[in-house]
């Protein structure tokens, strides 16, 4: 067993892990305290799921636009489950990272006099979206990877994979890994640990995320009594491709995409989006650039009245970019014209593109407090993995690539900070951890018992998911998909690892992940069926549950791990100290309020 | 293993290629006179002249002689022997790599030494020419 | 460090451009050289020959006559052929050309290099092909 | 607004079929000979090939071994061999294929396992190459406070930005015959990258990266096979990049020449 010791030990290395490294490295170097710094990532860093956004980043960039628009937008995006305090820390920070990003090379797209170029998103007042064509996630990983090559205090352990966080009263002090290449376990001992380890949108059939997301980190802090908050709250992104759920980024309707139902009728109208916008004048918060819920719904409703297409299996509806004109479309959006034609065999310029919603980003995650920290000293949060606050019931597009720098940094920061005053651990107070998984690795190959078959775990998990907690969410089907997690979570104590190879042995990690993700699913089922009101992205379809209720539900759920006994649930104040909650409208509805 | 990086960080490996640019130089203008000019001069002098397609006294020994030992003539043997030359010696240095023949170092010398040679022997025949 | 870095596989094996049609047109087009080597000789021996006087002249250019080398300088010509095709698309790749900040269609410099193959040709039939 | 009505095209899904996919193995804790292992799925016009070696992975062999994450050719991990050329498995589609379909690991890197390469060396040769914006001398200084970004027209940006759209596949590698006669080529990506930072107008650190390109293993290892713009997944023209690398190399000789 590999053993080493550093400062600080970052598990991520997506947008928000690769920040938190850089922003430690300064930090530390500011501070003349060296300190040496692990990112641990289970694929090499420009694997991670930050690598497919497309569509941009938020920050207040023009003279018209204010930090309080920005604010308010997000507030009221949010659906008034944010903390205000958070907002206010983000919005005022958003612009200084995005330069920063830019001061390390990030090809931001250009206005012809040079300056960086900002787009319209779904949900945002103004145009304030930096982006770079529409691979903007992609873009700003390389440059964070590549500007982390020049920090030599960064030691990178690629294809690691973290099997479990070392806490000892109350403070973490190191990770557990596993190096894929080798299957030999590796003990990280640390002042300061950072998680980064994205979403979990892959607890769901039907995505837009990649393999790897699938709530690991989320899971480790909850098993050691973090609270999941939030969780109910799971974004679906209106266009996705049918079949494999590839997205077909929200820039596409910033740029003057339109969305037709099988009719050519663009039914948003009829969803309190409208009046209908002109062709190729898009505005924000209407029609096309309401926010994705709504979006989302409307398509729930299309479907239900039987006015949508069909594409192969599934029922969808289109996504019209011909009016832009082949040259628009080519220079502003390359990508989604190669991803339609190679995936569904569509070419966005000559026809409509074929789309429907899919399960996208993960808004609650492991709880942290404004600077990040969670409830364990030295154990912080950031990016997609976090519940910092940012994005309460529904998380507005462009918002979380800004996030994942300015939370990233903050993370970075403030482990710094604290590794600056702390001192390591006994090394025997990790190995007796490490004993105890080597012990459950072995339990799981060995697989005694019936030898439960991983496959058949995680389709029943992908399934109970997404009927019971789709877009439109009842009492009776989130019990039941409540009841699967508990049933499946039994059921994972049998199951059976076929492959006993040591060597990169993908069949073990996915087992692994199955039984994070089962820990998860049960947390988020649980906060849905208790949260009996429809906000944000979690709708029902229940008697009286169909309106937000801030009298009992202004209050962040909070879900605690109880071992193999059913998960515990609480609620938690939410922090609305700017602005009162009041009525979440766009189109002309929006017009006049406060928003 | 560590002893390979070891010479790769500090060792002659790691030294800067001054003479490549050189060598590369010569290459690709060789491969500009042997594309834009050649086609030219083969199908004329290697198979027009000798199948007796070109008018009579077209190139005759005097007017050969003439337009060779000139200055002109200095810059075509220049265009259309040194530096194709040149080019033929950057490929076949490379090609014997791809073929793992010799070893690159020795081929290198030999490759661009012949053309060297073959071009001071070329451009020496028309000075030589021109002096006589 | 922390990973068996650094392995190094053994190099290829001296046939490996025999796996793929790419890599074979590769070491066609590599293999031009040769028949220009011979070409170039016999343009030395041509060149040792007028340095020589009349006779010697005259003796080259019925070697160049002879059948074998007639059909290597064919094979010369047909080389330089295929060279200057591989070799032009190449060019505007390595040298992308830019006009007032837009770049030059790859095709037109492609072009511009035949025309001058056949000025090169006219110059010569100028020079050589009247009496 | 009333848009023509929609052609509702379906790619037909239905289309199935039953192909036969052999996977080069290796298990090197039970062998230490590669094998090779044929399994046959049904296949429709949409399947990639990621998706029937996930097919394999969850109904046929679980203990198959390759890279994946993010299905839709933009994360770089599941290059291999198909047929003998390299391809991103998520962008290979099995309806494009007649007849037997064999996948290998990417050529010229060490196997671990199965289709699994070790990559390190080319992330070592991506590392040597300073990869990032080198500006020890910014015209404006960042200040924190107030925050200001470069100036960079969409002309000057377009200069590199073919260039800066490299996914680290690795393809390319696998593509290059200098790279598989000479592991210390630092090859076609890393190159390319480099060239992009060269050429983007904020940089400066063209100097100290011409230090490594102007080495026998760096551009000057390239012959132009040019089969690594050939295979590249993102149209990245590698080829062209290393060899206007080459052109950079000359100056850069004959600017330290004249200054002694
Ligand atoms: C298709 C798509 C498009 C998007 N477009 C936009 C957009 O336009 N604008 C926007 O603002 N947001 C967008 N998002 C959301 C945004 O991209 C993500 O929220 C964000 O990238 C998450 O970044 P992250 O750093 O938190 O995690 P990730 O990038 O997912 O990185 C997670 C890291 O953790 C590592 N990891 C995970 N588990 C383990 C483990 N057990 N051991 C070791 N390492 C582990 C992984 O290897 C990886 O490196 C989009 C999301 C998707 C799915
Ligand atoms: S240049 Fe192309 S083939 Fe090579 S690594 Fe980059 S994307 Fe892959
Ligand atoms: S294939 Fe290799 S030799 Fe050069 S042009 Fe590409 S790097
Ligand atoms: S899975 Fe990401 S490129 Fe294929």
């Amino acid at each position: 067993m590999q053993q080493r010791d550093f400062d600080i030990v970052i598990v991520g290395g997506g947008g928000a892990g690769l920040r938190a490294a850089i922003g430690a490295a300064e930090h530390a170097k500011e501070h003349k305290t060296p300190q040496r710094i692990a990112l641990l990532s289970k694929v090499y860093p420009m694997r991670s799921h930050t690598v497919a956004a497309e569509g941009g980043a938020a920050a207040v960039t023009s003279a018209e636009d204010s930090h309080q628009a920005h604010f308010d937008d997000t507030v009221s995006g949010g659906d008034w489950l944010v903390e205000q305090g958070v907002v206010d820390y983000f919005v005022h920070h958003a612009y200084q990272e995005l330069v920063q990003m830019e001061r390390w090379g990030c090809p931001w797209s250009r206005k012809d006099d040079g300056q960086v170029q900002v787009r319209r998103f779904g949900g945002m007042k103004t145009a304030r979206t930096w982006f770079a064509a529409d691979k903007t996630g992609f873009h700003m990983l390389h440059t964070l990877f590549q500007t982390s090559l020049k920090y030599p205090e960064i030691e990178r352990f690629d294809e690691y994979f973290v099997l479990d966080l070392a806490v000892h009263e109350g403070a973490v002090i190191g990770v557990i890994a596993l190096q894929v290449a080798t299957g030999e376990l590796t003990l990280l001992r640390a002042k300061a640990v950072i998680l980064a380890t994205g979403g979990a949108g892959r607890l769901f059939r039907f995505n837009t995320n990649a393999g790897i997301v699938t709530g690991d980190g989320m899971a480790m802090a909850y098993r050691h009594g973090v609270a999941l908050r939030d969780m109910e709250f799971v974004q679906y992104h209106p266009t996705g491709l049918p079949g494999s759920g590839i997205l077909i980024t929200e820039a596409c309707r910033g740029e003057g995409g339109i969305l037709l139902n099988k009719d050519g009728y663009r039914y948003l109208q009829d969803y309190g989006l409208g009046p209908e916008t002109p062709l190729g004048k898009p505005e924000n918060k209407y029609m096309e650039l309401g926010p994705r819920d709504k979006l989302s719904q409307a398509f729930w409703q299309e479907q239900q009245a039987g006015r949508t297409g069909k594409f192969g299996d599934s029922d969808v509806v289109y996504l019209d970019l011909r009016h832009l004109g082949e040259k628009y479309i080519l220079e502003r959006l390359p990508f989604i014209c190669e991803l339609a034609k190679s995936y569904i065999n569509v070419d966005p310029v000559k026809e409509p593109i074929p789309i429907r919603p899919a399960v996208h980003y993960t808004m609650g995650g492991i709880e942290t407090d404004p600077l990040c920290e969670t409830s364990i000293a030295g154990l912080y949060a950031a990016g997609e993995c976090a519940s910092v606050g940012l994005h309460g019931a529904n998380r507005l597009g462009s918002n979380s690539l800004t996030e994942l720098l300015v939370f990233g940094r903050l993370a970075g920061e403030q482990a710094s900070k604290r590794a600056a005053q702390t001192e390591w651990a006994d090394t025997r107070l990790l190995e007796a951890q490490a004993e105890r998984q080597q012990a459950t690795l072995a339990r799981l190959c060995d697989g005694e018992g019936s030898g439960e078959s991983w496959v058949e775990l995680k389709h029943a998990m992908v399934q109970a998911m997404e009927s019971g907690c789709g877009i439109y969410r009842t009492e009776e089907g989130m019990r039941h998909s409540l009841e699967t997690m508990r049933q499946l979570r039994e059921r994972y104590a049998k199951i059976r690892v076929n492959d006993t190879s040591k060597i990169f042995n993908t069949e073990l990690l996915e087992c692994i992940e199955l039984g994070y993700g089962l820990d998860i699913a049960e947390a988020s089922c649980l906060g849905a069926l208790e949260r009996r009101e429809s906000r944000g992205a979690h709708q029902r379809l229940d008697e009286g549950m169909q309106k937000r209720d801030d009298v009992n539900y202004l209050k962040h759920s909070q879900v605690f791990y109880q071992g193999e006994a059913p998960a515990e649930l609480r609620w938690q104040d939410v922090d609305v100290r700017f602005s009162a909650p009041a009525e979440r409208a766009y189109g002309d509805a929006g017009k006049g309020g406060k928003v | 293993m560590m002893e390979k990086l070891a010479i790769n960080e500090h060792g002659p490996q790691h030294k800067q290629a001054f003479d490549e640019p050189l060598w590369w130089s010569l290459f690709s203008a060789g491969g500009v006179c042997f594309a834009v000019i050649l086609p030219a001069v083969i199908l004329f002098i290697a198979i027009c002249l000798p199948l007796g397609l070109l008018p009579a006294g077209a190139l005759s020994y005097e007017r050969a002689s003439n337009l060779l030992f000139s200055v002109p003539g200095f810059l075509f043997v220049g265009a259309v022997v040194c530096l194709p030359l040149f080019h033929a010696a950057h490929r076949l240095r490379h090609g014997l790599f791809d073929i793992s023949v010799g070893n690159d170092i020795l081929n290198k010398k030999l490759m661009y030494g012949a053309a060297a040679l073959l071009s001071v022997l070329a451009l020496g025949l028309v000075v030589a020419g021109m002096l006589r | 460090m922390h990973k068996s870095s650094s392995q190094r596989l053994p190099p290829l094996k001296r046939n490996w451009w025999l796996k793929h049609r790419f890599f074979k047109l590769y070491m066609l087009r590599e293999a031009t050289v040769l028949p220009l080597v011979f070409f170039t000789l016999c343009l030395l021996a041509g060149m040792v020959a007028l340095l020589q006087g009349a006779d010697s002249w005259q003796g080259w250019i019925a070697f160049m006559g002879s059948p074998i080398v007639l059909l290597l300088n064919l094979l010369a010509l047909a080389a330089s052929l295929f060279h200057a095709a591989t070799f032009f698309v190449l060019f505007p790749r390595v040298m992308p050309l830019r006009i007032a900040g837009h770049s030059l269609p790859d095709k037109a410099i492609v072009a511009g290099q035949w025309a001058g193959v056949v000025a090169v040709a006219l110059l010569f039939f100028w020079l050589l092909g009247r009496a | 607004m009333s848009t023509e009505q929609i052609t509702t095209k379906s790619v037909s899904t239905n289309n199935t079929s039953i192909k036969h996919i052999s996977v080069k193995r290796y298990l090197p804790d039970s062998s230490a000979e590669a094998y090779w292992q044929q399994y046959e799925m049904p296949v429709d016009d949409s399947t990639s090939l990621l998706d029937a070696l996930n097919h394999i992975k969850e109904q046929l062999d679980s203990t198959l071994s390759y890279r994946w994450s993010c299905r839709m050719a933009i994360c770089g991990s599941c290059g291999v061999m198909v047929n003998g050329i390299p391809k991103l498995g998520c962008k290979t589609f099995l309806r494009d294929y007649e007849g037997e379909i064999r996948i290998e690991p990417l050529s010229h890197f060490p196997v671990q396992r199965d289709l699994v390469v070790d990559m390190e060396i080319f992330l070592e040769h991506l590392a040597a190459v300073k990869p990032y914006l080198i500006d020890d001398n910014p015209v404006k200084p960042y200040d924190p406070k107030a925050p200001e970004t470069y100036q960079q027209t969409p002309e000057q940006l377009a200069r590199y930005k073919q260039f800066a759209n490299c996914i680290n596949c690795g393809l390319c590698y696998s593509a290059c015959p200098q790279f598989g006669l000479n592991p210390e080529f630092l090859g076609p990506a890393a190159l390319t990258l480099a060239h992009r930072y060269n050429l983007d107008s904020r940089d400066h650190g063209k100097k100290q990266r011409m230090t490594e390109l102007n080495r026998h293993e760096g551009v000057w290892s390239c012959t132009f096979v040019g089969f690594c713009s050939q295979v590249c997944p993102k149209h990245v023209d590698p080829a062209a990049a290393v060899n206007q690398g080459k052109v950079e190399a000359a100056k850069h000789t004959l600017i330290a020449l004249f200054k002694g």
